[in-house]
Parts: structure tokens; sequence; C-alpha cells
């Protein structure tokens, strides 16, 4: 301790440039607009590079030419979606639940009740360093999102999960299983991976979802009268018997609407120094980013570039959401789901 | 009264996991055709991951596992002088994890309730667990990092091996990321696996094929088996900072003593592999 | 109790309806053409600004805890992200910096939703309630409501409104479920107002098949109007009544 | 009522004032964008006041959550007691202030006053940042003396609504506790944060005069009388 | 003590005194249970029950779902008691505190446990397919009594409450004729058990083993919150018409005379009864108001 006498001098305190996106993104974000730039060094309107790998070699049916070289793994379909530092990896895998025999007498000329079109459960888990596996409200967030937004995209039919021809394969031919009209549906699941999360997150989980998607084959399905115990690793009742079993090599591939296709883009909306021009980010990455710009839009687009699902969010009241940046959004978003799907 | 789990999308109740009927033999073994005297290749990648201080990525056939360590970081409460490490090793929850009749035939419970030691992990997550945590417990120098904690993360992406092989390639898997956190050890970690067999006195090396025990009732039972797996720190003269033995046969005093050999050869290849990989990765 | 509303909806709102919370508001909306679909039913508390728990307390700005509870059932993972979206319009609305290191507690309880002894008797554990566009509207007007009761400190007022296009090309913000699985498109718009009219767009969520003009035309242009129409025929009345009860020993 | 005006947040207000002659209090700010307009921020009755060549402007609202302000008379229950400060209820689940134990009339480090968990004060508050604790004293700073400030001892304490307590602190010409002095003799300390506390000679009358000012704020003046007799006389005093 | 609410000694010390004279502080006696207001939603099943400023809203609902292996003869019941901060800013969301757990057992016991629900007219198919009954109770707004009130509202809620027809045709297949094409069926309720607690209070402030009269204890029925922060212990009776005591539930430290119970429970007789025929006046104004309703519209 030096003996000061009460003149310590009171320098300023330079900050690196990711130290200062945290203690002052507000600062940092503002700093790079006035040069042209952002945070993340990149260009206003320049989207994150991004990689798209369907052959991941996590899907039992991966590396299956012939029907010869099927593995044992029980994801049916698989793929990983790179961009910048994140990877997202994304596994399907199937269920199989017995469709209620229950129905309802309905005498309206109405369409259907229930929709045509059935979603994905899925799971996310980010990695980010954090004992004991409790969701966090990110990841809660965007499951039910993914869940919602797979729905009612409508690429998913009801029908295509429908399990209409089961083989008997019992050798007992006079117990005719005929009087047992239970009907099976497959259901599917999605376990998705972050890591190294950075950036629009819900583009990344949902493309990696749609992506995964198109590429699962499901197994034929047999009824069997073989005493097959395995560990159901969801519930606690342990051991089951399963009544179907599948096939391990013969699978169909699964019927999506690929009309339907989709792609989620994400902007967020800043103003600059002036207040009178608002800016528009694509790709927002970091915490600069992140946390500063509150006002936002979603766009999903489909395969023949219209419009599926539109979301904004006016969290900065100092950034006006007029038509015309919305059409200009939208006008970018077509341009890079045109690049990416087609 | 089954207790939803509200926290997550898990889709209807009463929906049964997909069992498929066993892949046909002559086609498993045609991809994992390797001499029993040969040690599988390997593809390795670090500091993949960046949300965290060190991390490592290795595929070993069909097996993909990535570790993320994050540490040392500062830690709450009271003083302690050296830094608390701790591991956890997670399957993604879809896959069937190896040698899950041993654990079932420990204990009845299922994997999700099973509540001692971690939240969360089964039986299998829990061994692998604390043999990669006793393993770099003598060999991180810990006291350099008084009051901090030291985590290791496991994850197991994909497996289509056997359990005591599935930790051989861990073992190395969080050697690699120890280097990349640049955290202090006296050595790095390598580690041999190998399948013995009794009956004709056979030994396979770096054993790649699953266990048949996917069912209980007809189980096929293998006379005097026994897998092992030994890591070592090979450059501080060849201490063993981990043994491991799973089998259902005694083993004499000179057989373990040659076949931990065995594994020691194996282990100072692979390190010779490591160590040319971190030396490029360097340049 | 004030109730009224446009050509298609009737909404019921009162402010003040429980004790012990700093500000409450309970709503109804149903449908004027079929009276016999029953209503949503909204109850939503507000308290705050009260004490923090340390580890959620926020320097500068206060910490808003949102809990949406659904009429049957528990809280899952589609009231968190109902929750989440509410916070998205709060968080612009809620003069937050006024209470630095504070929380304000938000509940909403689901009381009534159209036409629910169908949707629960169907034996399946499938989610029935795909689309959340009209709990979020019931919840977005009735923690208005609360706020306004409550006192707490707001940049402006908003309020919301929802509607679809069906098949037949129809813009309408009258339907039940069924219209709603068979609508084109479906929207949720909320405006701020100043002196009872829309000013800036604060949030909006649209799904379904539809192009720009609809949007900024026609969906824009109902729900403005709607929004306007609910303002003058029910909110105001409903916080004229509240101020005439709660200053009646001035009278 | 009906001649004043209602607004709501977000309003722009059509009153013409000189902008540099303004003091704005709660519920009113200057809008961030043209830093000239008023905008309410919350929904009440918009006061105008002029005194001393200034103009007051803010919304006046019944509400129930207490936020404190500088110079309110609060009733407080005690909550902690350490070295050298109390801590000091005012308001259930709300953050405790402050009550410094020399914040009394004839305090030093030996004269410490004698406060246990759940003892009553009224005090008036001292200190009041949005960004640190709230200060309360027991002690009329101009005068040095108690202002009769201090605990509070014996009687009841009930709550009432902000605005109403308001009311019956500021307002001279509101009619209730004439009405009821002329029933009874009582004690009473108002807090602006909506706590009462009063007391009477016995019990029931204590009880009465509280029900009373309770219930009345549900009530028309003009059924003051009838309320006040109807609890009289159910408590047979 | 619950958290966050702070009572001074001059309340204690002024609401004590008062019970010892026989005066409650909202102007009841003693053993005078608060007006109950019952209000019958559109939909079957959904209640709001008001108890003073006590206030709940109850929702019952019903699915197909498959039966407990160990019973295939039952359907289930199942009560919801989560208490959000609605209430009051005392409960906390999502932590469950000790009193809500005493108060989920209480109605637990008196309305799951004691039969009062035939969970065997809920079997469809044994073994397969059974109706699964859910009551989810909404506490709105909290002044004491949650136990009493709970009950109330279950009870009314379930005897309201109206399930689908259904008919299971050759193929062992259920339809579910919904309630606009077929008279819904009534769920079959056994007995009504009522609630009522009571609440003690020490006179003089200590705990006292032996009773006398100076320090006999106070008792009033049906409490308020003010009441509950300060009591020392309560008693919980359930009850039904036929007076038959369904749960005798006692928490706290203070210890009660055998002969007090006894009073007790007598008073919670007759306040049981009281209640059983509100509720059932309550039920058959609603069930005359829905056949006026349905003659209209077929006129």
């Amino acid at each position: 301790m030096s003996e000061g006498n009460g003149q310590e001098e009171m320098g300023s305190i330079r900050f690196p440039a990711e130290i200062l996106s945290v203690v002052a993104p507000d600062l940092s974000l503002k700093r790079h607009l006035d040069l042209g730039l952002r945070p993340c060094l990149r260009k206003f309107h320049e989207f994150k590079n991004l990689t798209l790998n369907v052959k991941s070699g996590l899907s039992r049916y991966d590396g299956d030419v012939d029907g010869e070289s099927v593995t044992d793994s029980p994801v049916l379909g698989s793929s990983v979606i790179k961009s910048g530092n994140t990877t997202v990896i994304c596994g399907i895998t199937g269920g199989i639940v017995e469709i209620a025999n229950v129905s309802t007498t309905t005498t309206s000329d109405d369409h259907d009740d229930s929709m045509e079109y059935t979603s994905i459960y899925p799971v996310v888990e980010i990695s980010r360093g954090k004992l004991n596996g409790a969701p966090t409200d990110e990841e809660m967030i965007l499951s039910q999102q993914l869940y919602e937004t797979l729905l009612h995209s409508k690429i998913l039919p009801k029908k295509s999960l429908i399990i209409d021809n089961i083989a008997l394969k019992t050798n007992d031919d006079t117990n005719n299983n005929n009087n047992n009209r239970k009907r099976y549906a497959f259901v599917l699941y999605a376990n998705i991976q972050v890591f190294s999360r950075e950036g629009p997150l819900f583009d990344y989980c949902y493309g990696s979802l749609v992506k995964s998607l198109q590429t699962v084959k499901l197994p034929f399905i047999h009824f069997t009268d073989e005493e097959f115990i395995i560990n159901d690793n969801r519930k606690n009742g342990g051991n089951v018997k399963p009544e179907i079993i599948c096939d391990s090599e013969a699978y169909n591939q699964l019927k999506i609407n690929e009309e339907n296709i989709n792609w989620s883009l994400t902007f967020g909306l800043v103003n600059n120094d002036d207040g009178k021009e608002t800016i528009i980010l694509c790709d927002l990455e970091g915490h600069a980013e992140e946390t500063c710009c509150k006002s936002l839009i979603n766009v999903i687009i489909d395969k023949n570039l219209k419009m599926r699902y539109l979301n904004i969010v006016g969290g900065d009241e100092n950034v006006i959401i007029d038509e015309n940046i919305v059409l200009k959004t939208v006008q970018l978003a077509k341009n890079r789901v045109n690049n990416i799907l087609n | 009264m089954n207790v939803q789990d509200r926290r997550r999308l898990l889709g209807p109740a009463n929906a049964s996991p997909i069992v498929f009927s066993d892949v046909k033999e002559k086609k498993s073994k045609k991809i994992q055709a390797k001499p029993d005297d040969e040690i599988s290749k390997m593809f390795i990648n670090t500091g993949l991951v960046k949300n965290c201080d060190g991390s490592a990525y290795i595929e070993v056939g069909n097996t993909i596992i990535q570790v993320s360590i994050y540490g040392p970081r500062p830690i709450r409460g009271s003083f302690i002088d050296k830094a608390i490490l701790s591991t956890e090793c997670r399957f993604l929850p879809y896959l069937s994890q190896p040698n899950d009749s041993i654990s079932r035939l420990t204990s009845s419970t299922s994997l999700i309730t099973n509540y001692n030691g971690k939240l969360n992990l089964s039986n299998i997550e829990q061994k692998i667990s604390s043999y990669i945590e006793s393993c770099f417990l003598s060999c991180i120098y810990l006291e350099n990092y008084p009051k901090s904690s030291i985590d290791i993360f496991i994850k197991i992406l994909s497996v289509d091996t056997n359990l005591l092989n599935l930790v051989n390639d861990v073992v190395h898997c969080c050697s690699l990321a120890m280097v990349d956190a640049q955290i202090e050890s006296k050595d790095l970690i390598t580690s041999g696996n190998l399948r013995y067999l009794k009956s004709n006195n056979h030994i396979i090396m770096d054993p790649k094929c699953k266990d048949k025990d996917k069912d209980i009732t007809n189980e096929v039972v293998e006379e005097g088996k026994l897998d092992l797996v030994v890591s070592f720190m090979n450059s501080r003269n060849d201490e063993i900072v981990g043994f491991w033995c799973e089998g259902n046969d005694t083993l004499e005093d000179d057989v373990l003593e040659k076949l931990i050999e065995r594994c020691n050869d194996m282990s100072k290849e692979i390190r010779k592999n490591i160590n040319f990989y971190l030396i490029e990765s360097l340049e | 109790m004030s109730s009224g509303g446009s050509d298609e909806l009737i909404y019921e709102a009162k402010l003040s309806v429980l004790n012990r919370v700093d500000g409450s508001a309970q709503l109804s909306i149903s449908s004027r053409k079929d009276l016999d679909e029953g209503e949503l039913g909204i109850i939503c508390s507000i308290t705050g600004p009260i004490e923090s728990k340390a580890r959620q307390e926020s320097p500068q700005q206060s910490n808003l805890e949102i809990s949406v509870m659904p009429h049957i059932g528990v809280a899952s993972t589609r009231e968190k992200l109902l929750e989440y979206k509410l916070k998205l319009v709060l968080d612009r609305v809620i003069d937050s910096f006024e209470y630095p290191r504070q929380l304000i507690q938000i509940v909403l309880q689901i009381l009534n939703k159209p036409n629910y002894e169908d949707d629960t008797t169907i034996g399946s554990d499938d989610m029935n309630d795909f689309f959340s566009l009209n709990d979020l509207n019931g919840c977005l007007i009735s923690t208005y409501l609360a706020l306004i009761d409550s006192g707490i400190s707001m940049k402006s007022s908003f309020l919301s409104s929802c509607c679809i296009i069906n098949s037949n090309n129809q813009l309408t913000t009258d339907f039940n479920k069924n219209d709603l699985i068979n609508s084109k498109s479906a929207h949720l718009i909320v405006y701020d107002l100043r002196n009872g009219k829309c000013n800036n767009l604060i949030y909006s969520e649209s799904i379904g098949e539809f192009d720009e003009q609809i949007f900024f035309k026609n969906v824009l242009d109902k729900c403005k109007k709607e929004i306007e129409n609910l303002n003058t025929k029910v909110i105001k009345n409903c916080i004229t009544e509240k101020f005439k009860n709660d200053y009646i020993w001035k009278a | 009522m009906d001649s004043e005006l209602l607004v709501i947040p977000g309003d722009l207000i059509s009153v013409k004032f000189d902008a540099n002659n303004v003091v704005l209090g709660p519920g009113v700010c200057i809008s961030k964008k043209d830093n000239e307009s008023i905008i309410p921020t919350s929904a009440g009755i918009l006061q105008l006041q002029e005194k001393k060549n200034q103009n007051y402007i803010y919304i006046e609202s019944n509400n129930k959550r207490y936020i404190p302000s500088m110079g309110d008379y609060v009733v407080g229950t005690v909550t902690g007691v350490f070295g050298d400060y109390f801590k000091i209820s005012l308001s259930n689940f709300q953050s405790s202030v402050i009550l410094s134990t020399m914040a009394f009339p004839n305090a030093s480090k030996k004269n410490r006053p004698n406060l246990k968990n759940g003892d009553l004060v009224y005090a008036r508050v001292s200190s009041c940042f949005k960004d640190i604790d709230v200060e309360i004293e027991c002690i009329d700073p101009t005068t040095g003396k108690d202002g009769g400030f201090g605990l509070l001892e014996g009687g009841y304490v009930f709550e009432v609504k902000l605005g109403y307590a308001r009311w019956l602190f500021f307002d001279k010409q509101n009619p209730l506790l004439e009405i009821l002095a002329s029933k009874c003799k009582f004690e009473i300390a108002i807090g602006i944060n909506g706590k009462i506390w009063l007391k009477t000679d016995d019990l029931k009358t204590t009880l009465a005069c509280s029900t009373i000012i309770e219930n009345c704020q549900f009530l028309k003046q003009q059924d003051f009388n009838t309320e006040i007799n109807k609890v009289f006389k159910k408590l047979n005093i | 003590m619950p958290k966050g609410i702070d009572v001074s000694n001059v309340a204690k010390d002024f609401e004590l005194e008062s019970l010892k004279q026989g005066l409650r502080l909202d102007g009841r006696k003693l053993n005078e249970f608060r007006d109950v207001e019952i209000n019958i939603g559109n939909s079957y099943g959904s209640v709001d029950v008001k108890l003073g400023k006590t206030r709940i809203a109850v929702r019952i609902s019903a699915e197909i779902v498959a039966p407990f292996e160990d019973r295939p003869f039952e359907g289930l019941f199942m009560i919801n008691t989560e208490i959000s901060p609605m209430a009051s800013a005392m409960f906390e969301s999502g932590r469950q505190s000790d009193e809500e757990i005493l108060i989920s057992r209480l109605i637990e016991k008196a309305v799951r446990r004691s039969n009062a629900l035939d969970l065997e007219s809920l079997c469809i198919i044994a073994g397969e397919k059974c109706w699964s009954i859910r009551a989810d109770i909404h506490y709105l707004d909290y002044d004491g009594n949650f136990a009493d009130i709970s009950c109330i509202g279950v009870l009314c809620a379930l005897l309201h409450f109206k399930k689908p027809d259904i008919t299971i045709n050759e193929h062992q297949e259920i339809i579910v004729h919904p309630i606009n094409e077929r008279v819904p069926v009534p769920l079959s309720i056994l007995h009504i058990p009522i609630c009522v607690t009571f609440a003690f209070f020490n006179p003089n402030d200590v705990e006292e083993n032996i009773k006398g009269d100076s320090n006999a204890e106070l008792i009033v029925v049906d409490p308020t919150m003010g009441e509950e922060l300060l009591a020392y212990g309560s008693l919980t009776l359930t009850m039904n018409k036929n007076r038959e005591l369904v749960q005798i539930s006692k928490a706290g430290g203070l210890s009660i005379d055998a002969m007090v119970i006894m009073d007790c429970s007598n008073l919670a007789y007759e306040i049981a009864c009281r209640i059983t025929d509100q509720i059932r006046e309550a039920i058959k104004a609603d069930d005359a108001k829905r056949a006026e309703k349905r003659l209209e519209i077929r006129l």
C-alpha cells in the first residue's frame, strides 16, 4: 500500500473488444455500427457461413447403400449444422404408440377436428458446462418453439407415421391375430445437441430438425411372440415386453411434404446514431448483438419462397418498425433461403 | 401417480421405444473386421467447442465422443487449497448403453431414477465418470489451482463397441481436452484395452465387438472372457493411474502381468499417435 | 364488470378482482355468433415491486417473473413459451428502470377455454392445444389491465388482437378451434396506444401461408380496428369504473 | 370526479404549461423522444397544481403497493435489530428500509433506542434514492425533537389503500375522523404507506374505529354515519 | 411464519386480546363459518367458490387412459393443488411450501382417499381403458382456510361434472359421443365429505401442559389469514351428512383436550350439513337453468 496523498490518478481503463462487449454491450455495438461494422465483424447484411451435413454417420442407415451395412444405431435420421463456431447435432429416434381406439362421432360437416399434420418431440440440450440435468429456460423455450413451428409448417403428415402393414412373425398360424385390431403409429423424437452456443440458435436448431427429418427412414414392423425384454430408459417401469419389433434392415423413406420444407431466419433491428435510419442485422451473434438488439424479426420462408411465419418483436422503442423495413427484411430472407434450400 | 416431466416435451406417455431385431451377424462383422492384434484408427480433433476452456473430439469407427473441460474456474464458498475435479459422462439419451445388463443385474431400478451420487446419471455413466475422475486426480497438479474447480464433461454421441473399449477411447479424448485446456498435469494419460479369452489363451487388442448381452433371459454366456483397460502415465515410468477389469473368470498373477504389459504396449502406441497429432497441431 | 366489443367478439373485463395482490384483472372473450362455444377466461395478478431473490436481482432494472397457469393440468413447456413471448412485449412497455433490483410478479391463470370439454375427453396424449395465439392475446389484454390496476410505471399503453384468414379468404377475429386449424393463416398483433389510437406495432406473430400485402393491408387494419374498438368500448369503461370505486369516499 | 381527467400511460397530455416551471410528481415523465411533452406512466387522475409560481403535475391513483418517497410519514414494523441500525418493513414482501439508531431524539452511542423485533414505529422517510436503501428517521429534523415519531405502543394497526390513507392524512376537510372523534377519543398515526395505527381506551372501541376506517374506503361519504352507527351498535358500545 | 408478511406485536397482542373477549376482527363469532358463495360456470365441472375473501376455481376434466396394472377395475382420480403467487406472494411459484404440502395432503385424504368418487364406475374395459378424472384447483385469493374451500370446490365440481357418453362396438373400440349429441353422464359420487377447520390459540402465549380454566385454549372455526398466522395449532375434521367422520387432522404444537375435539365435531357436523345442502342446491339450480336453456333452444 502506498501512502498516497489522496490524489490518486483516475486513469481511463481500456478494455479489449470482447471484454467491452460484456461490460458495456450497448457501447460496443454503437462503436462498431459507427464504423459500419458489427461486433462480430461481419457486414450488416452478411450472413454467417453455414455447412449442412446429412450423412453424419449417426444414423442407422447412413452408411447404407445396398442394405448390407446397417448399423444398430437407433437414430432414424440425423444432420449436423455448423455455422461459425456453433455445432448443432440433431438425431431423430422413434417410438411406437398404440393409436387410441377411441373415436368421436361427429355429425358436423366441418373439416376434421384434428390436424392432418403432426410434429416431432424435440429436446434441446445446450452444453455450457453446468452440472445437473434440469433443462434451462432457454432449452425449454427452444424445444417448444421447434415443436410448434414444425407442426405449423405442415411438413410431417400424420398418416406418414401410421403403421398399416404389420407382418405377423409368428410360427403359430392357428393363433389368428385378426381379432387384435390395435393400430400403431410411429412417434418421432429429436435430440438436439448444441456446442459452442452462439448466434441465431433457433434458426440452426430448426434447420437441423428439418434437415434430419428429410433423412428419416422408418423400419419395417413385425409382431412378435418372442419374449423380448428391453430396458426403457424413459420410464420408471424398467422392463417392458414389446409386442412389435422392427426389422433390422428393411425400411421405408419417411414421406414428408417436400413442398413445405422451410428455413428460419432471425434478424435484429437497431437504430444508428442519429436515430433516423434503422439497420437490419443478419444472424445476430455474440453478447453485444444478442443483448442490445431488442427488436427482432423472425421469418420462415419455404422452398417456393413463400412466407410461412413472421414474428416481429418491437422490443426497442426507438426502432420504428414500418412496412418498408419489414419488406426489406423479408426480401433478404427470401434471397438467403433461395440459396440454402434451392 | 407418475409425475409428468413438465420441463421436457416427452410425447405420448404410452409410447414404447423402437426395438430392432438383431443386425445379422455377417453384416455387422463385415464393417468391424480387424486383425486381433491391431489397434483401430481414430480421428481426433481439439478445440472445436469454443465456450469452454478445452475440448476434444474422437471418432473411432462409429463411436463418437466429445469432451469439454471447464476450468480452472473460481468456486464460491470457503477457501480450499486445491482444485476440485468433477467428471460427468453422459450418453445421448437414445443410445443404448453398453453392458446395460451389468447395471440391471446390480440394480433393479431404472436409469432415470438413479439418484445416488450424481443426479440423473445411469450406473454406466457413473462408472465411467468415476474411472476418469480417479485417473486424472492423480495426474493433474490440483494444488496449482486453489479455490477453483475443474469440470470434465464427456458426451457420448454415438457408441458402437463394448464398455471397456469405450472407456479406453474416453480416456484419450479427455487427455486431449486436458491438453487443449492447458491444465498443468504430470503427464498425458493414455491407456490400453484388450479382451482375454481364457479357454484358448487368446488376446484381442482393442476389441471392437459389442457385447452380446441385450437379453438377460437367453444371454450368450462366454466362458472365461475378461475385458481389461489399464491407463498409464507413460512418460512417468509407466505409472498406472487406472485399472478396470470386467469378466466372469479369475486371473493368475502371471497372466495378469502379461495382460498389463500388452495394455502398456498399446498405450505407448496410442501415445505416439497423440504426440504426433499435438506436434502437428502446434505447427 | 364492463362488457362490450365488436361485431364479432364480446369482451368482459373487471379490475381489482383480488385482495392480496397489488393489481388484478379478470377478462373473458367470447364469440358473439356462437354463445354456446364458451369463453376464454383469464385472471391476472400482479405483485410488485417487491424484494427480488438475490440470484434473480438485476442491478439496474426490475425483474419480471411471469407464470402462466393452464386451466387444466400443470404448466409445461407450452406455458414457458407463452411466458417468454409475454416477456418480450412487457419488457418494452414496463418501465423497468424505475424499480432497480426489484421483482414484479405476474401470474396469469387461465380459467376457461372455449369448448374445453370436447378437448379433454379425447383420450390421447397428443398436445391438443396447438395454437397459443388466442391464449397469448387474452394474456396480453388481461396483463395490461392488471398493470393499470397495480399502478406500475409503464412507457405506454398497449392492446392486442388476433384474427385468422379462413379458407374462403375472409378475415375474422371470431374463430373457434376448428376454424383455426383449417385457416390459411392466423395472426396476433400488438400495438401501443396513444390517446386511444394505435401508434406503433410492438409485437406480431403470424402463422400459415400469407403474403406481405395481406399482412400490411388487411391484417393490420383489421386488428387496429379491433384494438381501438376494444379500447373505447371496454377498456376505457372498466378503467373508469375502477377509479370510480377507488375514490368512492370522495363522493 | 367526472370533471377530472382520467389518463392512461402513453397518452399525450394536452395541457399548456411553462416548461421551465414544471415539477413532475409520481406517474408522469418527460417524453424521451421530443424532450418536452409530458406523458403519464401510470393510470389515474391528472392533477395540476400551482404553488409558488411553479406548476406541479402528477397522477393521483389509489394503489396498494407503497413506493417510498422523500418526507412521507410511515408506520413500519421492526424486522431486524443490528448494531447501529434497525431494519424496518413498510410493506409486505418489500425490501426493508433502514432506521439508524442515531435517527432518534437525543440519540448518542450510549443512549440507544431499545426496539425489538415486531415493534411498531412511526417515522418519516429521510433519504430515498432508487439505487440505494431507503432510510427513515424518528426525529423532526427542524426541531430535533420526536415530533410525534417513535415507538407505537398498544392499540391496533391495520392496512388501507394508499390513496385513501393520503386522503385521511392530507385532506383537512375529510369528515370521517371528525365524526369519529365526536363519538370517542382516539390516538391515530396514519402512514402514507397505508398502515394506520389506532388506540383508544378500550379494545372494543379500538376494534370499532379500525373497522369503520377500513370499511369506509369502500363507501360514499353520505354513508359514513350509517356505517359508524352500525359498527358501534354491533359491538354494543 | 411465511416469509414476507410481517406481523407487528401490536397487531398480535390486539388480536389475541380480542379473541379472549370473544371478538374476531372481521366481526364474526368464534364459532361462525364464513358465508360460502358458489358460482357454477358454463362448462361441466367448472366451479368458482368464495369463502369470505378466500377464492378458488375448480376445473374437472376427464380423459380415457389405461388403468394401473394392479388395479384393472378402477379408474384414476387425481387432484392438483398447486398454489401460485396469485393467491398471495407468500406462495412461491414452482416450489411447494410446507403449508402447501399440508393443504394438499388434507384434501387428498378428504376427497380422494375417502372414496367420495367411485373409482370402479370409471372402468371402461377392465385392464385396458378407464376414465381418468382430474381436478385442478386454482387458488386465486387467500384469506385463510384453503383446506375447507378446496374440499367444497372439488366436491361441488365433481357433482356438477358430466363425462361424455361412450359405447363400445364389436371391435372393442370405444366411441365417445360429444356432449352436444348425447346426454352426458354424471360421475358416481358416493358421499360428500366436508372439511371444517378450527384454529387454536394459547391465551397466555406460552405452552403449558396442564390445562385449566385459566389457560383453556381459544378456538375459532374457519380461520382467516390473520388468524392462521397467529394460531398455535389447527384441527381439520372431515365429515359427511351421515355423521361419518372421514378425517381428523391436527397440526401444531398445542395440546388439545379430547372433549374439545368432541365439541368441535358437533359443530363441524352442523356446518357440514349446511354446506352439503348448499352444494346440492347450487347444483340443482344450475340443472334447472340448463334445462330451461335447452327448452329455449328447442323452442
